[in-house]
């Protein structure tokens, strides 16, 4: 199988070597030679300048920008080792911005490095992480060897006549000033270039710009998209052990997706009512729909869909259905509840021997995700039954994104169309939950059972 | 594209107050794009209806367009059965169908909006008026027309800050995008010249329109 | 031939459905009466969203492990020697007052989790009062998985809630130098539960050092939804209540006393005693801080340590290197 | 009565030729059909303003006629400046009213394309902007100069107006803004109105434009000025689109003990700093629901007696 390597950093050559010892072949597309992607894992067509490359898996290996704070080129070029100063030297963390943890052992070493050799360090920061098993040696280690570790709330840096720095460290109660030989600052981390190869390969961003490691698994180096790995190589420089589970994530993982069984629950398109609008397409959080301009449809990826029906349920034409229908559970006539898989479906697991206890049932529909949920659900729902239920992830817990919020979009539409309609808005409910908050649940059934 | 927007809830129930057998005609090309009168939109009205009567009886059918004769016979037959069609086309679409179904009322259920394009999921934008006569070649692919408030053809209004239209801070100022256009096209001089009163008679002004194309028509 | 899973909480579990998932048998040994260890009794952390703690990446674990053919499950059960060589172990466990011997185990996974510092420590005299309004975390966590939409426990609520960090955690008289890591991140979260509930609780945080817990301004917005922080090395706690905490103070040296309704002990994490045992009769080492660490690689060796047991993990950290040791025994990694 | 004979130049224009400096001021129309509103209004400026602004519903609130109130005013012998909008006519309405204003005696003319009815008073309106203000500046001057309306026709004995436009040195793109000047003056204002000024160091800054250019030479700049009465006033100012009030003056009037006299002061300032900028030919100050000020703001700047027509004349000859 082949892996494309989109970025070409000094970590491709080891990623490269890994690789082929596991049997798999690299190819390397530089990521701004790098234009559109389409296709699923085992068959990604990489459109380059020059021309189309392919490959079973895709590894982002671009890192991450790393640059100064603007704090002045002058005040660093004091040279910390060589330079017999007695003067200290001051590391700086989390100035403007909050270092990377991986940033930590880097800089303690340098401590530790520098104490030994009987230089007066100040480790300035605003929270330590340490809680990594050999950056808790270290931090031990730098103390030991006598370390000024110092937790500010604000710094100022100033340039002094000399131009060197003089540094002005303040905490609650304090405030310290370092007239320093060296000034050593962690740099701050912007998306840079991974920005809009996150784009290119339609990939989830998080709030601050960066691929989004997606949260669902917390694995190293998964995306949003199925056979899309990104390694943070700017990380996998400063921590080897990242490095190697990062390796042995791609194969591991990649070597199982593609020798899965077919996948259960997967979208399918009806070709005669696609509109070619574009909405699926732009809607779904894996990238798992590809226009077939020769058609003029879009496709389904089966091999890259997840189930969890944002698709189905944007979708204007009604041209996309789920494989799998799943039946309702239960026998109650009066109270239907879709359930998120990941919260409501496990909360009321857990409250199915109170419920019987009450005597209450409920009709219960598991959904993937809220995002599934539409208003012509709940209305069809309420030709049967006298209360629908959602019951859907919490903000920010969405496993698919924002399959949750569409779920209170459509909800509250649809409350809207009851109430338009002279209906009763109440019928309809919708409840934000974890699969750990059983109980609001069951208050929930309790308050539209009675 | 057109754009178009479904008429509030209440609205389409009271146009369809007394009918007990409803035909909703959604249409399956711009109205669906501009998820106003697709597939989707149309089972939600039915089953909202369903809902208030159940004795009510109503059908949903999609042709792909409501504005050509061949797509529109497909439902003849589907309205013949039911006293009343909902139309969730445009306004073009509630028209032709009037035109191709006898002895039956076509009740509109959108409000066609305007010629526009898609900018996000759920957003769309108003982009062209139609004028007849167009002057994007002028203003760097903006249209003055549609994007200026007042349809200023020579520089924006003194209201324009900040690059929003004194209107709503929502709305971008129309001369700025044309004139950031034109800036980064390095085409500035062409602002310089002033530009006559315009020739409404190709708008709509001039009564309504036809198109003929010559080598089309025998 | 089956792999042998010695303790059935997150990492045993975890590991267990994973190796499952991928065809292998397999044999899970559990001290107490039920699987689900620790975890099991924690609540979700979530205030008005998500806070990402980790605990719906366990889900429905218990049942899919419980009712897996695969899976044969003992409880009530201690290994108690291993016998052979890699690849074909043979175990002796014993349930009640009878032994039983599985042979043909390929790999053995040592999950034997941790124990939380309020019941290894020597002298937590505050906590063994029992006394109303002192909990432990875990007291804090069940709390909270039992909360309903308005509050988390009927009754009035406090007015003061101190959490007393490090609780066991960088101190030599407790035995434990090293930061159990996991504190900081579950406290933290459960601080903002009890604000979301109880905006009016004043909530105090008591701790010798932040550990980063998400990137980003964490600490600032939990000080920003009204969290007070207070860097101090507690000395002691007067029973009440309302209940005295006594603390030095690092920015001035001074000792402080203040009252709360409400102190909690963010208790770290220990390494389980049983680890002494099963080091011998599974032949791994310890690490400096007395967690169980592998002699050589797990493929030479045939024993894995998976979990808290060799040491203090959160939640997705633990499922994580479970899928990985799955996947290792499963010959698809290294 | 003073009808204006058909050739014979408006006060204002004769004035600004002469080279001074004139002080303009504005009525607004009432939101009624009541005459005597309108001539109470222009006999307070009589002998203190040389002309006054008569605007066209004004942020398209529904007002008397501009046309009409402007004749009400050359009748109390305030000379009116016509102000013409294109929001609510075609370039049918807009000639035909305007030929009617002439007949009727009124000889300077602004042109505007006037405020969008969403501020107004009738929202719901269907707007007309069928041309704009430099297009309405063009056809007039070319129907004054060539007898040719804008569609091309013969015009017999066409109109004579002295063309204005306004500008508003605080709106941006800037390098816009100056490009519609230019084009204004091209298209034939012979006077621009300036949007009101309180950062009189921006607006010097765009005077050096306008001198650089030359523009000065070419037209008249007459700077707008808008009395205040209270911090609320001001601050309702600062939100309107295209106007800029820095903060300092917002501060400056929430100290102030008495806000009626600190506005009056703010003016006073204003018009002094303006009189320092090279290339200004007057002022134009505007009084919104205030005008009962304008008498004292013109006496206190020292802009009274005002010149008489005979004057002029005599210093001309």
């Amino acid at each position: 199988m082949t892996i494309a390597l989109v970025g070409s950093t000094p970590v491709n050559v080891i990623l490269e070597k890994e690789f082929a010892a596991a049997q798999m072949e690299t190819i390397t597309v530089k990521s701004n030679e790098l234009q559109r992607v389409s296709g699923h894992i085992g068959d990604f067509r990489l459109q380059t300048l020059d021309g189309e490359r392919r490959a079973g898996v895709i590894v982002v290996t671009e890192p991450p920008e790393a640059k100064l704070p603007g704090i002045g080129h002058a005040l660093l070029d004091s040279d910390p080792v060589s330079h017999p100063h007695t003067k200290p030297v001051v590391l700086l963390m989390d100035y403007e911005q909050e270092s990377r943890q991986f940033m930590t052992p880097v800089a303690l070493e340098l401590a530790l490095f520098l104490a030994r050799r009987r230089r007066t360090v100040f480790f300035l920061k605003r929270s330590v992480k340490t809680a990594g098993t050999d950056q808790e040696r270290l931090y031990q280690e730098a103390r030991g060897a006598g370390v000024v570790f110092v937790d500010y709330d604000q710094v100022q840096i100033a340039e002094t006549d000399q131009g060197f720095a003089h540094v002005s460290a303040q905490d609650e109660s304090q405030s310290l000033e370092i007239g320093p030989c060296s000034l050593i600052v962690a740099e701050t981390i912007h998306p840079g270039k991974t920005g809009a190869l996150a784009d290119c390969l339609k990939l989830r961003r998080d709030r601050w710009g960066f691929i989004d490691e997606y949260k669902h698994y917390l694995y190293p180096v998964m995306t949003s998209r199925r056979g899309v790995y990104a390694i943070d190589t700017l990380r996998a420089c400063c921590e080897p052990e990242y490095l190697e589970e990062a390796i042995a994530a791609v194969i591991g993982d990649s070597a199982e997706q593609l020798t899965a069984d077919a996948n259960l629950l997967y979208v399918e398109l009806d070709k005669e009512k696609c509109a070619f609008c574009y909405t699926c397409y732009r809607a779904c959080p894996h990238a798992a729909l590809t226009p077939n301009q020769a058609e003029a449809v879009m496709e389904p990826w089966e091999e890259a869909c997840f189930g969890c029906g944002i698709c189905v349920s944007m979708c204007p034409a009604n041209a996309l259905q789920l494989t799998l229908e799943k039946p309702a559970q239960g026998a109650s006539q009066s109270v239907q509840i879709f359930c998120c898989e990941n919260s409501g479906d496990t909360a009321i697991s857990r409250l199915q021997e109170d419920l019987a206890h009450e005597g209450l049932t409920v009709s219960q529909v598991s959904v993937t995700c809220g995002g599934e949920i539409t208003v012509e659900r709940l209305l069809q729902a309420l030709r049967q039954y006298e209360k629908v239920i959602a019951a859907v992830c919490m903000d920010d817990a969405c496993q698919h994104f924002d399959g949750n919020r569409r779920a209170c979009a459509q909800t509250e539409r649809a409350v809207s169309m009851l109430e338009a309609a002279g209906l009763e808005p109440g019928r309809i409910r919708f409840v934000q939950l974890s699969q750990g908050m059983p109980r609001l649940l069951h208050e929930e059934i309790r308050e539209a059972l009675l | 594209m057109i754009v178009a927007e479904q008429k509030p809830i209440d609205e389409i129930l009271r146009t369809l107050d007394g009918f007990k057998n409803v035909l909703i005609a959604a249409c399956g090309t711009c109205v669906t794009v501009c998820m106003a009168g697709g597939e989707k939109e149309a089972l939600k009205l039915a089953a909202l209806l369903q809902m208030r009567d159940a004795d009510m009886k109503v059908s949903v059918v999609t042709p792909k367009r409501q504005c050509d004769m061949e797509f529109v016979e497909e439902i003849l037959a589907d309205a013949a059965e039911h006293d009343v069609v909902l139309s969730l086309g445009c306004g073009a679409g509630v028209q032709f169908m009037s035109g191709a179904i006898d002895n039956k009322l076509i009740l509109p259920g959108l409000n066609t909006k305007f010629m526009g394009v898609t900018q996000d999921i759920g957003v769309w934008a108003e982009m062209c008026q139609g004028c007849g006569d167009c002057v994007l070649e002028q203003t760097g692919g903006v249209c003055p027309v549609t994007r200026c408030s007042k349809s200023n053809f020579n520089g924006p209004c003194g209201g324009s800050s900040d690059g929003k239209c004194e209107i709503d801070t929502e709305v971008d100022c129309g001369w700025q995008l044309i004139y950031d256009r034109l800036e980064a096209l390095d085409q500035l001089q062409r602002l310089y010249q002033i530009s006559e009163p315009k020739d409404w008679t190709t708008s709509r002004d001039g009564g309504p329109r036809k198109v003929h194309k010559k080598e089309m028509i025998l | 031939m089956a792999v042998l899973i010695v303790g059935g909480g997150l990492a045993g579990c975890s590991t267990a459905f994973e190796l499952v998932s991928r065809g292998q048998n397999v044999v899970l040994v559990e001290s107490a009466s039920t699987i689900g260890g620790k975890v099991r009794r924690y609540g979700c952390k979530a205030a008005d969203r998500c806070l990402n703690c980790g605990l719906c990446l366990v889900g429905d674990l218990w049942n899919q492990v419980e009712s897996h053919p695969q899976i044969q499950l003992r409880t009530e059960t201690e290994l108690l020697d291993v016998m052979g060589a890699p690849g074909s172990f043979s175990a002796v466990v014993r349930h009640a007052d009878s032994l039983d011997i599985f042979d043909g185990i390929s790999h053995i996974v040592v999950a034997s989790g941790f124990v939380e510092s309020s019941r290894a420590a020597v002298g937590a005299v505050e906590y063994s009062h029992q006394a109303p309004g002192i909990i432990t975390g875990l007291e804090l966590e069940q709390l909270m998985s039992e909360r309903r939409r308005a509050a988390l426990w009927d009754g009035e609520p406090p007015k003061s809630v101190a959490f007393l960090q490090c609780f066991g955690s960088r101190s030599l008289r407790d035995r434990a130098q090293y930061c159990s890591r996991v504190c900081c991140s579950y406290a933290s979260r459960a601080a903002r539960v009890l604000k979301h509930y109880y905006p009016d609780t004043r909530v105090v945080f008591l701790h010798m050092e932040q550990q980063q817990v998400e990137p980003g301004s964490y600490w600032q917005s939990l000080e920003a939804d009204g969290i007070e922080f207070v860097r101090s090395r507690p000395v002691t706690v007067r029973v009440g209540p309302p209940h005295t905490v006594l603390y030095e103070r690092s920015v001035d040296s001074t000792i402080v006393e203040e009252s709360f309704d409400m102190v909690v002990f963010s208790e770290g994490m220990y390494p389980n005693p049983d680890g002494e045992r099963l080091a011998e009769v599974c032949r791994l080492s310890f690490s400096d801080e007395g967690f169980l660490k592998a002699v050589r690689d797990s493929s030479e060796t045939g024993v894995s340590v998976v979990g808290c047991a060799g040491g203090p993990k959160r939640i997705e950290e633990v499922v994580a290197e479970a899928l990985q040791t799955a996947r290792g025994i499963c010959g698809g990694v290294r | 009565m003073m009808n204006a004979a058909p050739d014979q130049k408006s006060r204002l224009e004769r004035l600004l030729e002469a080279g001074h400096f004139t002080v303009s001021a504005e009525v607004g129309p009432p939101m009624s059909a009541s005459a005597d509103f309108v001539r109470k209004k222009a006999r307070s400026l009589v002998g203190i303003a040389d002309a006054a602004n008569v605007t066209d519903n004004q942020t398209a609130m529904v007002r008397m006629s501009s046309v009409a109130a402007s004749v009400l005013c050359q009748q109390e012998g305030l000379e009116p400046v016509l102000q013409m909008t294109c929001r609510d006519r075609n370039r049918i309405a807009i000639q035909s009213d305007l030929l009617g204003a002439h007949a009727l005696g009124l000889r300077n003319l602004l042109c505007l394309s006037g405020d969008h009815q969403a501020f107004g008073n009738h929202p719901q309106s269907k707007n007309v902007y069928d041309i704009d203000s430099i297009q309405l500046i063009k056809g007039i001057r070319e129907l004054q100069e060539d007898s040719r309306f804008i569609s091309g026709s013969n015009c017999k004995n066409p109109p004579r107006f002295f063309l204005g436009a306004a500008a508003n040195p605080f709106a941006d793109p800037e390098q816009l803004q100056y490009i519609r000047l230019h084009k204004k003056i091209e298209a034939g204002a012979r006077f621009i109105q300036t949007q009101c000024i309180y950062d009189v160091e921006r607006f010097a800054r765009w005077m050096e434009y306008v001198r650089r250019h030359g523009l000065d030479k070419k037209t008249h700049i007459l700077a707008g000025l808008l009395v205040n009465k209270s911090v609320k006033s001001l601050e309702m100012t600062k939100q309107v689109a295209g106007m800029h009030v820095p903060d300092e003056l917002v501060e400056r009037m929430k100290k102030a003990s008495d806000p009626q006299e600190e506005g009056v002061r703010i003016a006073l300032d204003t018009i002094k700093g303006l009189q320092s900028i090279p290339g200004i030919s007057g002022v134009h100050i505007m009084a919104v629901g205030w005008e009962s000020i304008v008498p004292t703001i013109v006496e206190e700047a020292g802009f009274l007696p005002r010149p008489s027509l005979s004057e002029v004349e005599e210093a001309n000859a």
